[in-house]
């Protein structure tokens, strides 16, 4: 423990602190983080994130297993959006193995990718409304997070760990009939973004407990890695399906949504223009869904030549890199990294609590919208 | 054995023409020259892989830092660090769209504040830290670090090779965000970082002993050894303890 | 009878709780002692058919004061008696003058008022020259609250308002002596 | 010896189970409610419509381990709970459910005062609950509850008394008698205080949005967080009779009590085929299911929010709606 507080008090009533375990049993951690407060009263002095809680080792998994079987391994970090880690990675050996992906295919993982970006947001949405005491919130989130998973379940027979991606393209076409129910959940779901932001966008508690809370400017969070809606909460136009398109992204009209105090509300507001914003690409891609083969021209054995690359996407939680040696000779990769999102994010939080008091932790924790699954791997 | 490298590189570098869709999309690091004769360049510092009799994984015999097809154009930000730091850059590398500079451990924080600092690179934002393991190697660790520039937009990896003792500077000091990554690569790889701020293990318990993400690193934790054969793992327990000192990396069995 | 009986149940239940206060070895134990003891002279009030006080004597002691004496004790947290208060004998002196001095007090208290009822309603007792005394005729109970009231605000207006000012005064104090920041 | 015993205590009695059976079905209410607002079924199992939850409930309490932590100072531990449920129930002593002496336990002419005295001796349960669970969060959220029950009551007392002002008693059935003579709730007289008041009752109660002594993604729970089995349910059970007698006390100050609405209007008058007792219970429900309507929708406030808003903003406002109030009595 090296919690060393700073000592901030100049007259004579000193206090004790009280250091407290904020997890790795908490409700509002979002799984088996520990957060070690110093406390001064109420407020934060110091706190210091204890993670690894449920750490499995996928790197190390990742290394000993054949490039396909990674895929589900992939499933199992972001949990929450898993569709999204199957298609970093994916692209990330078609970048190595210089595979070109069809267009039909890289169309559906946009749409595959950003239905599970409004998943994602929906689940942030109803814990972070949950940790700040608005308890309907979550409930209409994850109702409309099942419509979701249900699409998804359609796709490809899973509801949280899909699988739902191959090296080269996609496993499944989809079934007929199902880009019709895409649209209509796009139609369903806007209505009910105006149902949430009638509950919190303009409510005065939760501009209280959101406004001015959590505010760190553009610099800063560029040196601390933040990256993702936290980053672009801080006003920094940073989103990779812009700066580095991959999939579909580039044929697609999109905005990326800004801050400009950089504090809890904007990343709020910036996850809820996102909503919308995934919405208008689903809709842009279903509508203009091109026909073809799904699947590359894929060797049957999948053996990258010898050398190394990162790549990135933006996943829903930030940029979720793959850094990927191959030896060329052995069929599963030498090296596996994932640059976790949610981990680099994480790393922030000490900075963004630290002066704040005990109940903005968990809005805090909440607002970086973290998966201990990534974080810990 | 070089044959084999030429016929990869090859394949490579046509691989590179094909203008992949999924290719960064820096301008500056779109080389669309065929080489078909790229050849490995003398220069780069390949030791032979020495014969080590019982490494669990086989040795990796080729090559890691493919080296940019001749004729290619070095981007900016790799020819003003070459200006600019002169002489700490090793080698450059490329492959599939990624540039890779690799310097020399003791100018790497010289290398990193230009880098940082400078008007042509201005790498802001440290992406990622990592580290790969390659045992019989002499110095068997390549500490890897993604640089991109929010302003800039554009990446560059900056690769050093360290052997177990050798010291890396820390870059906290120039990017805050590399605190938590450099502890997870001293954690998984047990990579010396000095002048680390907060230098503890990250993912791992704080008294695991060994570092998991190396190669001689055993994949099957005593956990899975417990639970298939707990006879088997009381006997090895009882070896380790009777042995009374702190097991090699090997045969580490740590139980919380 | 039937008074004697609950007012000498209520006396030694007070006086034995008294003890306790001062005898109990956890601080936040004698805190509770002393709001049992609080209630139960609220009690005592009541069948003086001094409701008012009564619930008065409970809201602002027992509700009030005796909650803030809690925080302390319980932040304080004291384990045991710092070290300069350990010698026992001195102790014994500062505890023995001071308890005499009370004592003498008392007994001057009693016997004044005691010597007052003899000298009648003209003595200075509390509330000897208000309309107490027409309180008479209707029920007690509904004039109780209401006469305290007038006494409060006529006769007693300035010690009432001093009071308050000193209370005032105290509490900026306090504030200003521990806020860190203001 | 039967006027003077034997009712009273019958009717203690008949009270307090009343307000105990009140109270599970109140929870019961509550998880309906909630579940209605999230879209959801709530409890369904047991009995129709799950009904019968509100029986199954506490015998599950009753029947769950007890568990007092070891470094736990075994009196107080136990003490806490009961302090914090006998007071809410004594409040019910003075409360008139209709104009009948038969209606009521005890007609005191401090009624109202009691009411309040009686409350606030409820923080120790909190306090002695969080202190004597000796753990971290149970200490801070016992912090938290103290401070924000005396910044309240201070509030909602100040507010009180500009209502005793109006009716110049401090009994609670001469409060509702002068709503029926001047034919008009309080609440069309005193508007402010009626706000003041609920809003103080919701935080007095710990109530959404004021809930931070229990709010559990904070403090994992609150003062209970140690607590199990019955021990947590008289805590539970204490939280819920406090909200009927907000309740109450909002209905008999500013609703007319057991009066119709309009007791005046001939034209109304037909409302009084229903028995005054039932006005009253259904319009101390009607509030409840405000109380709970509001925890469905409203987030939770942050602590220095909180006592800003005690302080800053309700203090003030109760000390201008007195003075108001005193300068308008004095002038008509």
């Amino acid at each position: 423990m090296t919690l060393e507080a700073p000592r901030t008090s100049t007259t004579q009533f000193d206090t004790d602190e009280l250091v407290i375990n904020m997890g790795p049993q908490h409700p509002s951690t979002h799984g088996v983080l520990r957060v070690v407060l110093k406390l001064d009263g109420e407020r934060v002095i110091d706190a210091d994130c204890v993670i690894g809680y449920i750490h499995r080792g996928i790197e190390k998994l990742s290394e000993n297993r054949d490039w396909t079987q990674i895929i589900l391994l992939t499933d199992r970090m972001d949990y929450v959006a898993a569709a999204t880690n199957n298609l970093g990675y994916c692209q990330t050996v078609e970048k190595l193995m210089q595979i070109e992906v069809p267009r039909r295919a890289r169309y559906l993982r946009t749409v595959l990718a950003e239905l599970q970006r409004i998943a994602s947001h929906c689940l942030w949405l109803g814990t972070h409304a949950m940790d700040i005491g608005a308890m309907t919130v979550l409930l209409y989130a994850f109702r409309e997070r099942e419509f979701v998973l249900d699409l998804f379940e359609e796709f490809c027979g899973a509801r949280l760990t899909y699988n739902a991606m191959r090296i080269g393209g996609l496993p499944l076409d989809i079934p007929p009939g199902w880009d019709k129910k895409v649209l209509s959940f796009c139609e369903l779901m806007e209505g009910k973004l105006n149902d949430y932001e009638m509950l919190l966008t303009n409510n005065r508690i939760w501009l209280k407990r959101t406004r001015d809370v959590g505010v760190i400017g553009a610099e800063e969070a560029i040196g601390l890695g933040l990256c993702g809606p936290p980053l672009r909460g801080s006003g920094v136009p940073r989103d990779l399906r812009k700066d580095e398109p991959y999939a579909a992204y580039d044929e697609m009209e999109f905005n990326v949504p800004l801050g400009t105090r950089g504090d809890t509300y904007d990343r709020y507001l910036i996850r809820m223009d996102e909503f919308r914003e995934s919405i208008r690409i689903i809709r842009q891609a279903v509508e203009g869904l091109p026909e073809g083969p799904i699947m590359g021209k894929v060797p049957r054995l999948i053996k990258p030549p010898a050398g190394e690359t990162y790549h990135a996407i933006e996943s829903p939680k930030g940029e979720l890199g793959y850094f990927i040696v191959s030896d060329g000779k052995s069929t599963n990769p030498y090296r596996f990294r994932v640059r976790p999102p949610s981990f680099c994010n994480l790393q922030g939080l000490k900075r963004l609590v630290t002066g704040h008091l005990v109940a903005d932790v968990v809005a805090l924790i909440g607002t970086i919208d973290i998966v201990l699954g990534e974080v810990d791997r | 054995m070089a044959d084999e490298t030429k016929s990869q590189s090859q394949e490579s570098g046509q691989g590179g023409a094909d203008t992949p869709p999924d290719a960064s999309a820096r301008p500056a690091a779109d080389p669309k020259k065929p080489a078909a004769a790229a050849a490995k360049p003398a220069a780069a510092a390949k030791p032979r892989p020495k014969p080590k009799p019982k490494a669990p994984p086989e040795p990796p015999k080729a090559p890691e830092d493919q080296a940019p097809p001749e004729g290619a154009e070095l981007p900016a930000t790799v020819t003003a660090v070459q200006d600019g730091v002169s002489g700490a850059v090793q080698q450059v590398s490329f492959w599939v769209g990624d540039w890779t500079i690799i310097v020399s451990a003791e100018r790497l924080l010289d290398v990193m504040r230009f880098l940082k600092a400078d008007a042509a690179t201005l790498f802001d934002y440290c992406s990622d830290v990592t580290a790969a393991d390659w045992p019989p190697r002499e110095k068997r660790f390549d500490v890897v670090y993604c640089l991109y520039s929010t302003r800039l937009r554009h990446r560059l990896r900056v690769k050093v090779r360290v052997d177990e003792k050798d010291p890396v500077e820390s870059v906290t000091a120039l990017w805050p965000a590399a605190d938590w990554l450099e502890r997870e690569v001293y954690d998984q790889f047990g990579i010396n970082i000095v002048n680390h701020p907060d230098l503890r293990r990250i993912l791992m318990p704080e008294q695991w002993q060994g570092y998991p993400q190396r190669k001689d690193y055993p994949l099957e934790g005593p956990g899975e050894l417990l639970m298939e054969s707990p006879q088997d793992w009381l006997r090895v327990r009882n070896i380790a303890d009777e042995a009374g000192a702190v097991a090699d990396a090997d045969a580490e069995i740590e139980i919380e | 009878m039937a008074e004697a009986i609950v007012f000498w149940t209520l006396a030694v239940l007070i006086l034995g709780l008294g003890v306790m206060v001062i005898s109990a070895r956890s601080a936040v134990h004698s805190v509770l002692f002393l709001v049992v003891n609080f209630l139960l002279v609220a009690v005592l009030y009541v069948t003086l058919n001094a409701e008012f006080v009564a619930v008065i004597q409970v809201l602002v002691y027992a509700g009030g004061i005796v909650v803030l004496y809690l925080f302390v004790v319980m932040l304080v947290n004291l384990k045991k008696a710092p070290e300069r208060y350990a010698d026992p004998r001195r102790i014994a002196w500062t505890g023995t003058l001071l308890a005499g001095a009370v004592l003498a007090e008392v007994i001057a208290i009693v016997y004044a008022s005691v010597s007052s009822d003899e000298a009648g309603a003209a003595g200075g007792g509390f509330g000897a020259d208000t309309p107490f005394a027409e309180c008479g005729a209707g029920p007690l109970v509904s004039c109780n609250t209401e006469q305290l009231g007038w006494v409060l605000y006529t006769s007693y207006l300035i010690p009432f308002e001093l009071a308050s000012m000193l209370l005032l005064v105290a509490m900026v104090g306090a504030i200003v002596l521990a806020k860190r920041h203001l | 010896m039967l006027e003077t015993v034997v009712v009273p205590l019958l009717k203690i009695a008949v009270l307090l189970n009343a307000v105990l059976v009140a109270v599970t079905f109140l929870v019961l209410m509550e998880r309906k409610v909630i579940a209605w607002a999230q879209s959801r079924l709530g409890p369904m199992r047991v009995g129709p419509y799950g009904i019968l939850q509100a029986i199954a409930d506490p015998i599950k309490l009753i029947l769950k381990e007890d568990i007092t932590p070891a470094k736990a100072d075994k009196y107080v531990f136990t003490l806490a709970p009961i302090m914090s449920l006998v007071p809410a129930l004594v409040v019910f002593a003075v409360v008139p459910f209709g104009p009948d002496p038969l209606y009521y336990v005890s007609d005191i002419n401090v009624g109202l005062l009691f009411i309040i005295s009686v409350t606030s001796i409820g923080v120790y349960g909190i306090i002695l609950g969080g202190w004597a669970s000796n753990s971290k969060y149970p200490l801070l959220a016992s912090l938290r509850a103290s401070a924000q029950l005396i910044s309240y009551e201070i509030a909602v007392t100040m507010t009180l008394v500009s209502v005793i002002l109006t009716t110049g008693t401090l009994s609670l059935v001469g409060i509702v008698e002068a709503q029926r003579e001047g034919g008009l709730w309080f609440a069309f007289v005193q508007p402010v205080a009626l706000m003041l008041v609920f809003i103080g009752g919701l935080a007095e109660t710990n109530r959404a949005p004021f809930d931070l002594p229990e709010a559990e993604t904070e403090l994992t729970g609150g003062f209970h967080t140690e607590y199990s089995g019955m021990r947590f349910s008289l805590f539970f059970l204490a939280e819920y009779a406090n909200m009927i007698v907000i309740s109450a006390i909002v209905v008999i100050m500013f609703f007319g009590g057991w009066l119709a609405p309009f007791p005046n209007v001939p034209a109304l008058a037909f409302l009084g085929f229903l028995p005054p007792w039932v006005w009253f219970i259904g319009k101390i429900f009607l509030f409840l299911y405000v109380f709970i309507w509001i925890r469905a929708t409203l987030p939770r406030y942050r602590y220095d929010q909180l006592m800003g808003l005690g302080w800053k903003v309700l203090i003030p406002i109760a000390i201008g709606n007195l003075v108001v109030t005193g300068i308008l009595k004095v002038a008509f």
